[in-house]
């Protein structure tokens, strides 16, 4: 039964992806590209946390690597393609860089530091002559391959998704082999993967990158798609939504990025809507967009702690009451 | 004698806050020898086993493992010398099966990178599937083959310590480090337990073995070595040690 | 070198505000295991509290006792969403007090508007060897050592302090002694809700307080609180310490647009120092 | 004192105990055996009240002390500390009357609990149960990682409270020849139910008993 | 898109992205309530070219992304946009409304909105520059020859105006004696006040926006300097007077003319001004802060300009825009091809605090007058 299920199931959702951007219009495909890239960098974020164990607080930092790299190499002439691919190398070498000295560090600790390295890394970006200051970086050209332009939102949406569909499959293959099962292992006891063979050192500066990879690929699209980047873009809150996105959609899970990141996305956006029709009184944007994103995402977590994906699959939980 | 040692560990100390837990031990394992530590309660041996696995680092001496100097390598790079280690307490990997636990143990003599996985590489596939193969052979072994498909942390704390050896197995190791792997057991899976380590001494294995229960150890041990207070009071065939008056005034006294 | 003194001076008092941000972390994650990002919001709770009563013309010491109750209250309330159901993960406790963070924000601006308010404090300053220091800084200074003090006490030399710490180190083992795990979690996190709120009326006469002023307050306190692993309050004293002087001592001389990244990089780099004396094998024992 | 009927305690789907029927009298040391997974460690936590049973009910009569499965102290308190915590609901706070019994532990008061040996821990949680001052004990596991000596030592003490003060015990233990050394009665577990249940050394010379907990061990 | 021919019963759709929550929060909030409070008074006169007008708001949560979701979610719906005030998000969607050519009055100060000039995008507020200029004229009349100056570093507002000052300075015969820039979450100011006094400057000027205003200010009289502190017109609202108190008294703040209206001589200005201040206070309860001022002010360019050009159509009211001279709250506007922030520096007052009001100097009023006597 199962094993018509979910090639089914994979094969609906591939046809959605395929056929929304077509019949969406602008204000909607905003949304549903915003909410791709934002499942790229959870999907990475998930892969860090839920399978290796590492909590990232920074990586948005890495977003914002992606979309620098981009927007100063298109900037300076360099073809967009070219630009967007730098963009998940640069933000993974500087993962590299950074990581060798941070993932020393362990879990809270390396959450600060991340932390702390996202507000090092905007404050400079506000600071420096080359990344425009706190202005940052206009007027981006659009992406464009030989003489095809992406002028249309749409195009951005192909884009989106199928960076989204090459990061969920490598994510994919990866959790389920050798080195994904050295990550979950790493993840419980260092200990004890590192008698079994596993250089934990250098696996979690790995997947650090790895998840900088995705978080760069979806900076580098986003760059493109907004033609701006400056600090106020990346925001600290933006990587601690991530790690939300992350949860609600449930840690260890494929599909959780991908869920989580459209659960908030769409709530998001829908109370704002809802709060800016005409009428609504002054504090109205404030009190529904705070009150009631945080009360759902209070039940959420309460009465699912797993996350929306395994709560929806309805295995059932075995954990005892203790 | 130096040629045939597969261990050889000497004067080897490390203290914990100014008390000594280990200090200045040598001892040498031969290839293919069991050879058993024992010892009171907080002796020393658990730690010397993390000293020779590189899980905690030596503040003097030399440990030569088939004729490597090893003590400064990383835990991980002992591991892919042929070190395996069965710890006190249970380190299992949650959120896993037990099948994938123990195909952790491979790890060290496989080679598939992130690359090849995240591509799917056929050649990676068939790697998958013998080590999956194998998993189950030492599941087999340690007699968990029907929880194959548990996940590992629900399992009893018996199995997940049977979890352990067959992880350890899986790595297919020169050097197996027991420690108290009969704790916890009853007779009949003792029985079970002294017959794998027999099976794995006539495959050649050499075994460094910590335990308890004397009978247990007295059976399977070419040689017994005693610590009390860090350091090594007795070494010997088992029946030589028993009979030690160090031995017994330290450490069997009281018991039998 | 009355210069010098002055930036210490000044520095010292900064962190001094953020380690009292960083006590009600260290507080309730010692007991819970959780990572409190509402604490910035008791600060805030306070802080708004005390400028309307004070505006409402209440005396001085009364409003700021009201404020700082209020506050309690706020965690107590916190802590009920956080840890008050069964079986939820620290990770999913924190993503509570997130979520209760961002419904302040809610409840802040009916009751107080989005505009920020500020309170009077001690006027004037002291001249100290020929430094200058506020004495409202003296204040934040002369409170904080006294928190800390108590807060070490309390933590290290009472049975109560210890079954407290208890509850985090092995929730489990806490039950089978018989130690009640979630009134003490909500303890805690009504003491950590009052130490919040001390902050918020220690600091509110310094900086003007508004709804979202908890970000920056949990930053640097998330900072300080870390460095003392979020267990120990003596060294979390001494991460705000250091992230205060070191972003005084920039600003004096002559990194003033550098000062986050001079203080978050010294933090970093201390953390890095002291992790790699520590092996995973003694941070994995049982 | 402890008087346990029909009681069912699953984990999701699963189920650990199975209708398990049985007692233990005031001063009566009973063992309690079973393979890997026979639901043990599930009842000494049902009895702890740290479990919930599906159904069923459990009657305590006195003081209950646990020592868990796996020692479980508190890894970053002191010794000191985790023995005063013992005391919770007897209030005794002084574990002085532990180090009489376990001097090494006198030695070690100050270490944090976390760094201890795998046996100095195992005395740790002996002596934490202990100073609750309990009228009924749950062990689980008593020899488990102890040197002989040790071993032998605990048991004498526990068969002394057994004596004196009507210490009532329920006895876990692998090591089938010391649960009857100890115990006047025992039960066997299996799968979550009752298989065999009586005097221990009418047990003993059960022959599926004996090869089951008593063989391995050779002398 | 509303075309003249779709009949006059269609209202005419205006635009508005500002932050509703965030950190611009008070800000955006402002600016929305008087963008609101003209178009009711605009169509309670009838509305424009016989048709309603109607808002579309957005909220951009003080977040460049979010201003650009906004954007292209009412982008087909309206024929004229009012955008954010937040300088990151207006400086995100102004290239996307440049593209679409859609008439663009931008409430945020950045200079950069006008260098170079896009055709769509119009500034409301005075830029930075101006008020850098405006300070050092008044600082040459009070015979000031040494200043300590103290910016934000994370502010683009306070960044340029630094930067104009230091431009600017040797003009007015002013030497900067101090430097010294400081960081948006700074927490105390003690070692830019003591710098201050170890040098000869003779006053300080003060770059910055949102709390360090206040807290600068506040730790500023605690420190017992004597050196005059001056304040630019981000501190010139009831969100810094009221912190304040009493501490605020004799100090000197910059502002728009709007916020000195009471002060100014009768006349065309002083009844733009009145004629906003005066419902906007009735309904909220406080006088107009500066950002409801540039709200207002953006509002009548717009409408001005559809008037103008009779027609909704986006070219026309650009076109209009370019041509435009109107006085409004923030002062006379004088956009053209090369010049599309329209304002001077002679429509910024330099105040001192008096019992809690801003009062103009005697400079200023002398100032003022001249200037809004010239306009008529
Ligand atoms: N990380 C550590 N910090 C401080 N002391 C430690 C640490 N690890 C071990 N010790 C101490 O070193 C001594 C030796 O411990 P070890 O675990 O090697 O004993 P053991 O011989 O294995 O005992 P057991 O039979 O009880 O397992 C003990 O007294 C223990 O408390
Ligand atoms: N947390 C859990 N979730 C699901 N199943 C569990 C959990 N803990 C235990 N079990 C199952 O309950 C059964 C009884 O386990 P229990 O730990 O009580 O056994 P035990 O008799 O104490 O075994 P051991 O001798 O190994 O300690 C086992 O089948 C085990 O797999
Ligand atoms: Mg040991
Ligand atoms: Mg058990």
């Amino acid at each position: 039964m199962t094993r018509f299920v979910r090639p089914a199931a994979l094969l609906l959702v591939a046809a959605v992806t395929l056929v929304l951007p077509a019949t969406l219009d602008d204000s909607a495909l905003a949304v549903y590209i915003l909410l791709g890239l934002a499942a790229i960098v959870t999907a990475g974020v998930s892969l860090l946390m839920g399978y290796a164990g590492q909590v990232s607080l920074g990586q948005g930092a890495f977003y914002a690597i992606g979309a620098y790299t981009a927007a100063l190499l298109s900037l300076g002439g360099v073809p967009p393609l070219v630009g967007l691919l730098a963009a998940p190398v640069a933000a993974a070498v500087f993962a590299l860089v950074i990581g060798t000295p941070l993932l020393r560090l362990r879990g809270h600790h390396l959450a600060f530091a991340t932390l702390a390295m996202q507000l090092i890394l905007l404050s400079l970006a506000g600071q420096l002559e080359f990344t425009g200051g706190d202005i940052g970086l206009q007027a981006i050209p659009q992406f464009s391959l030989g003489s095809f332009e992406a002028s249309g939102a749409a195009a951005y949406a192909y884009m989106t998704w199928a960076g989204l569909a090459v990061v969920m499959l490598i994510t994919h293959n990866v959790i389920s082999s050798r080195p994904g099962r050295a990550l979950r292992a790493l993840a419980t006891s260092e200990t004890a993967a590192a008698s079994s063979g596993i250089p934990v050192g250098r696996y979690k500066l790995v997947v650090f990158a790895l998840s900088a990879t995705f978080a760069g690929l979806a900076g580098g699209i986003y760059c493109f798609y907004t033609g701006y980047v400056a600090p106020g873009s990346f925001p600290v809150l933006i990587s601690i939504q991530y790690i939300v996105m992350a949860v609600v959609g449930g840690l260890g899970t494929i599909w959780g990025a991908v869920v989580g990141a459209t659960a908030i996305t769409l709530l998001v956006q829908g109370l704002d809507r809802l709060a800016s029709l005409p009428g609504m009184p002054t504090y109205a944007p404030s009190v529904l967009s705070y009150a009631v994103y945080a009360l759902v995402l209070i039940v959420v977590v309460l009465f699912m702690p797993r996350g929306l994906v395994p709560a929806l699959s309805r295995r059932p939980d075995r954990r005892p009451r203790r | 004698m130096p040629e045939e040692s597969a261990l050889s560990v000497s004067g080897v100390s490390r203290s914990f806050g100014g008390v000594y837990a280990v200090r200045d031990v040598s001892l040498s394992v031969a290839d293919g020898e069991v050879c058993a530590v024992i010892g009171p309660n907080g002796a020393g041996k658990s730690t010397l086993f993390n000293l020779i696995t590189g899980h905690l680092a030596a503040e003097h001496g030399q440990i030569t493992f088939h004729g490597h100097r090893v003590d400064r390598l990383a835990p991980h790079r002992r591991a892919r010398l042929g070190m395996s280690i069965v710890f006190q307490a249970a380190r299992v990997f949650g959120g896993m099966t037990v099948r994938e636990n123990v195909m952790v143990g491979s790890h060290g003599r496989t080679r598939a990178g992130f690359v090849s996985a995240a591509l799917r590489l056929p050649r990676h596939r068939r790697d998958e599937r013998e080590i999956a193969a194998e998993a189950d052979v030492a599941l087999e072994r340690v007699g968990l083959a029907e929880w194959a498909d548990r996940p590992a942390d629900r399992l009893p704390i018996g199995q997940q310590r049977a979890l352990q050896l067959a992880r350890a197995l899986c790595a297919r190791p020169r050097l197996l480090l027991l420690d108290e792997p009969a704790s916890g057991l009853r007779g009949e899976e003792r029985e079970r337990l002294a017959s794998l380590v027999e099976e794995l001494r006539a495959g050649g294995l050499t075994i460094l073995l910590i335990e308890h229960d004397v009978a247990f150890v007295t059976r399977l041990a070419d040689r017994i070595v005693v610590l009390d207070l860090g350091q090594v009071i007795a070494d010997g065939p088992p029946a030589e040690v028993r009979a030690d008056p160090l031995v017994l005034a330290a450490y069997l006294g009281q018991a039998s | 070198m009355s210069a010098f003194l002055s930036y210490l001076l000044n520095g010292l008092a900064v962190g001094c505000a953020i380690a009292l941000i960083a006590s009600g972390l260290v507080t309730i994650h010692r007991v819970t295991g959780v990572v409190n990002f509402a604490q910035g919001t008791f600060a805030v709770v306070a802080g708004l509290c005390t400028s309307s009563l004070l505006g409402l013309g209440f005396p001085h010491g009364l409003s700021e006792l009201a404020a700082v109750l209020a506050a309690a209250v706020a965690g107590l309330l916190t802590g009920l969403a956080a840890i008050g159901k069964r079986g939820t993960t620290p990770l999913a406790s924190l993503i509570v007090t997130l979520g209760v963070g961002v419904l302040a924000y809610a409840v802040e601006i009916v009751l107080w508007g989005d505009q920020p308010r500020s309170a009077p404090g001690l006027a004037g300053s002291v001249t100290v060897a020929g430094a200058h220091i506020q004495t409202q800084h003296l204040l934040v200074i002369g409170v904080t050592a006294a928190t800390f003090v108590l807060l070490a006490l309390f933590f290290g030399r009472t049975y109560l302090g210890k079954a407290l710490t208890a509850c985090a180190s092995n929730p489990y083992a806490a039950r089978v002694v018989g130690i009640d795990v979630r009134r003490m979690g909500l303890l805690a996190f009504a003491l950590g809700g009052l130490l919040g709120g001390i902050a918020g009326v220690l600091v509110t006469p310094l900086r003007p307080i508004s709804f979202d002023t908890d970000v920056t307050l949990i930053v640097n306190g998330f900072a300080a609180a870390v460095f003392g692993a979020l267990t120990r309050p003596v060294i979390a004293l001494f991460g705000a310490l250091l992230l205060g002087v070191a972003e005084t001592m920039a600003a004096g001389y002559g990194y003033g647009s550098h000062q986050l990244e001079v203080a978050l990089g010294l933090m970093i780099i201390v953390m890095i120092v002291q992790a790699g004396r520590r092996s995973a094998i003694s941070e994995e024992t049982v | 004192m402890i008087e346990v009927q029909d009681l069912v305690v699953s984990y999701g789907t699963a189920t650990a105990l199975d209708h398990l029927t049985l007692t233990v009298g005031e001063g009566e040391m009973v063992a309690l055996l079973g393979p890997n997974g026979a639901g043990k460690s599930t009842l000494a936590n049902t009895l702890a009240g740290i479990i919930a049973p599906a159904s069923g009910t459990v009657r305590i009569g006195g003081r209950l002390a646990l020592i868990p499965e796996g020692r479980q102290l508190f890894p970053d308190l002191s010794v000191a500390d985790n023995l005063a915590l013992g005391g919770w609901r007897s209030g005794l706070r002084d574990p002085s009357s532990v180090y009489e019994l376990l001097p090494r532990l006198a030695e070690l008061a100050g270490r944090r609990a976390g760094v201890l040996s795998g046996g100095e821990q195992q005395m740790v949680a002996f002596g934490r149960a202990m100073m609750s001052r309990p009228e009924v004990l749950v062990v689980d596991e008593l020899s488990l990682g102890l040197a002989p000596g040790v071993t032998a030592d605990l048991a004498a003490h526990l068969a002394e409270l057994n004596r004196s003060q009507g210490l009532a015990v329920l006895l876990i233990e692998q090591n089938a020849r010391l649960a009857f050394e100890l115990c006047s009665r025992a039960y066997v577990l299996e799968s979550g139910r009752l298989v065999t249940e009586g005097a221990c050394a009418e047990l003993a010379d059960d022959p599926r008993v004996a090869a089951a907990y008593l063989g391995g061990a050779v002398t | 898109g509303g075309e003249q021919g779709s009949g006059s019963a269609d209202p005419i759709k205006v635009g508005l992205i500002v932050s509703l929550t965030g950190n611009y929060t008070p800000l955006g909030s402002e600016d929305k309530k008087a963008v609101e409070l003209a178009v009711e008074q605009v169509n309670a006169q009838g509305g424009l070219l016989g048709r309603k007008v109607e808002l579309v708001t957005r909220d951009d949560k003080t977040a460049p992304d979010q201003g650009i979701v906004a954007y292209n979610q009412i982008k087909g719906d309206i024929d004229a946009l009012i955008g954010p005030v937040f300088s990151n998000s207006a400086l995100a969607v102004e290239p996307l409304a440049q593209r679409d050519k859609m008439p663009y009055l931008s409430l945020a100060p950045a200079q950069e909105q006008v260098e170079p000039i896009k055709s769509y995008i119009f500034v409301t507020p005075a830029l930075s520059s101006m008020y850098a200029e405006r300070f050092l004229q008044y600082i040459q009349a009070e015979g000031i020859k040494t200043i300590a100056v103290g910016w934000d570093s994370k502010s683009a507002y306070s960044v340029s105006g630094h930067e104009s000052m230091v431009a600017l300075a040797p003009k007015y015969g002013v030497t900067i004696a101090v430097d010294e820039p400081y960081e948006t979450t700074t927490s105390d100011f003690s070692p830019l006040f003591t710098h201050v006094r170890d040098s000869k400057a003779e006053a300080l000027v003060f770059w910055g926006s949102g709390a360090p205003g206040v807290t600068a200010a506040k730790q500023y009289v605690a420190s017992g300097l004597k050196t005059p502190l001056f304040l630019t017109a981000s501190q010139a609202s009831k969100l810094w007077l009221e912190p304040m108190g009493a501490a605020a008294e004799g100090m000197t703040v910059q502002s728009a003319i709007g916020v000195v209206g009471d002060h100014l001589p009768d006349g065309k200005q002083k009844q733009v001004i009145e004629q906003m201040a005066k419902p906007y206070q009735d309904k909220h309860g406080y006088p107009p802060p500066q950002f409801a001022q540039d709200g207002y002010s953006a509002s009548l360019l717009l409408f001005e300009a559809i008037r103008k050009a009779n027609s909704t159509d986006k070219t026309k009211i650009q076109q209009a825009l370019e041509k435009m001279d109107l006085i409004t709250p923030n002062g006379r506007f004088r956009y053209s091809a090369t010049d599309h922030s329209g304002l001077s520096p002679e429509y910024i007052s330099v105040n001192t605090v008096k019992n809690g009001q801003f009062v103009p100097t005697e400079w200023a009023k002398e100032q003022l007058a001249k200037t809004v006597n010239a306009a008529g």
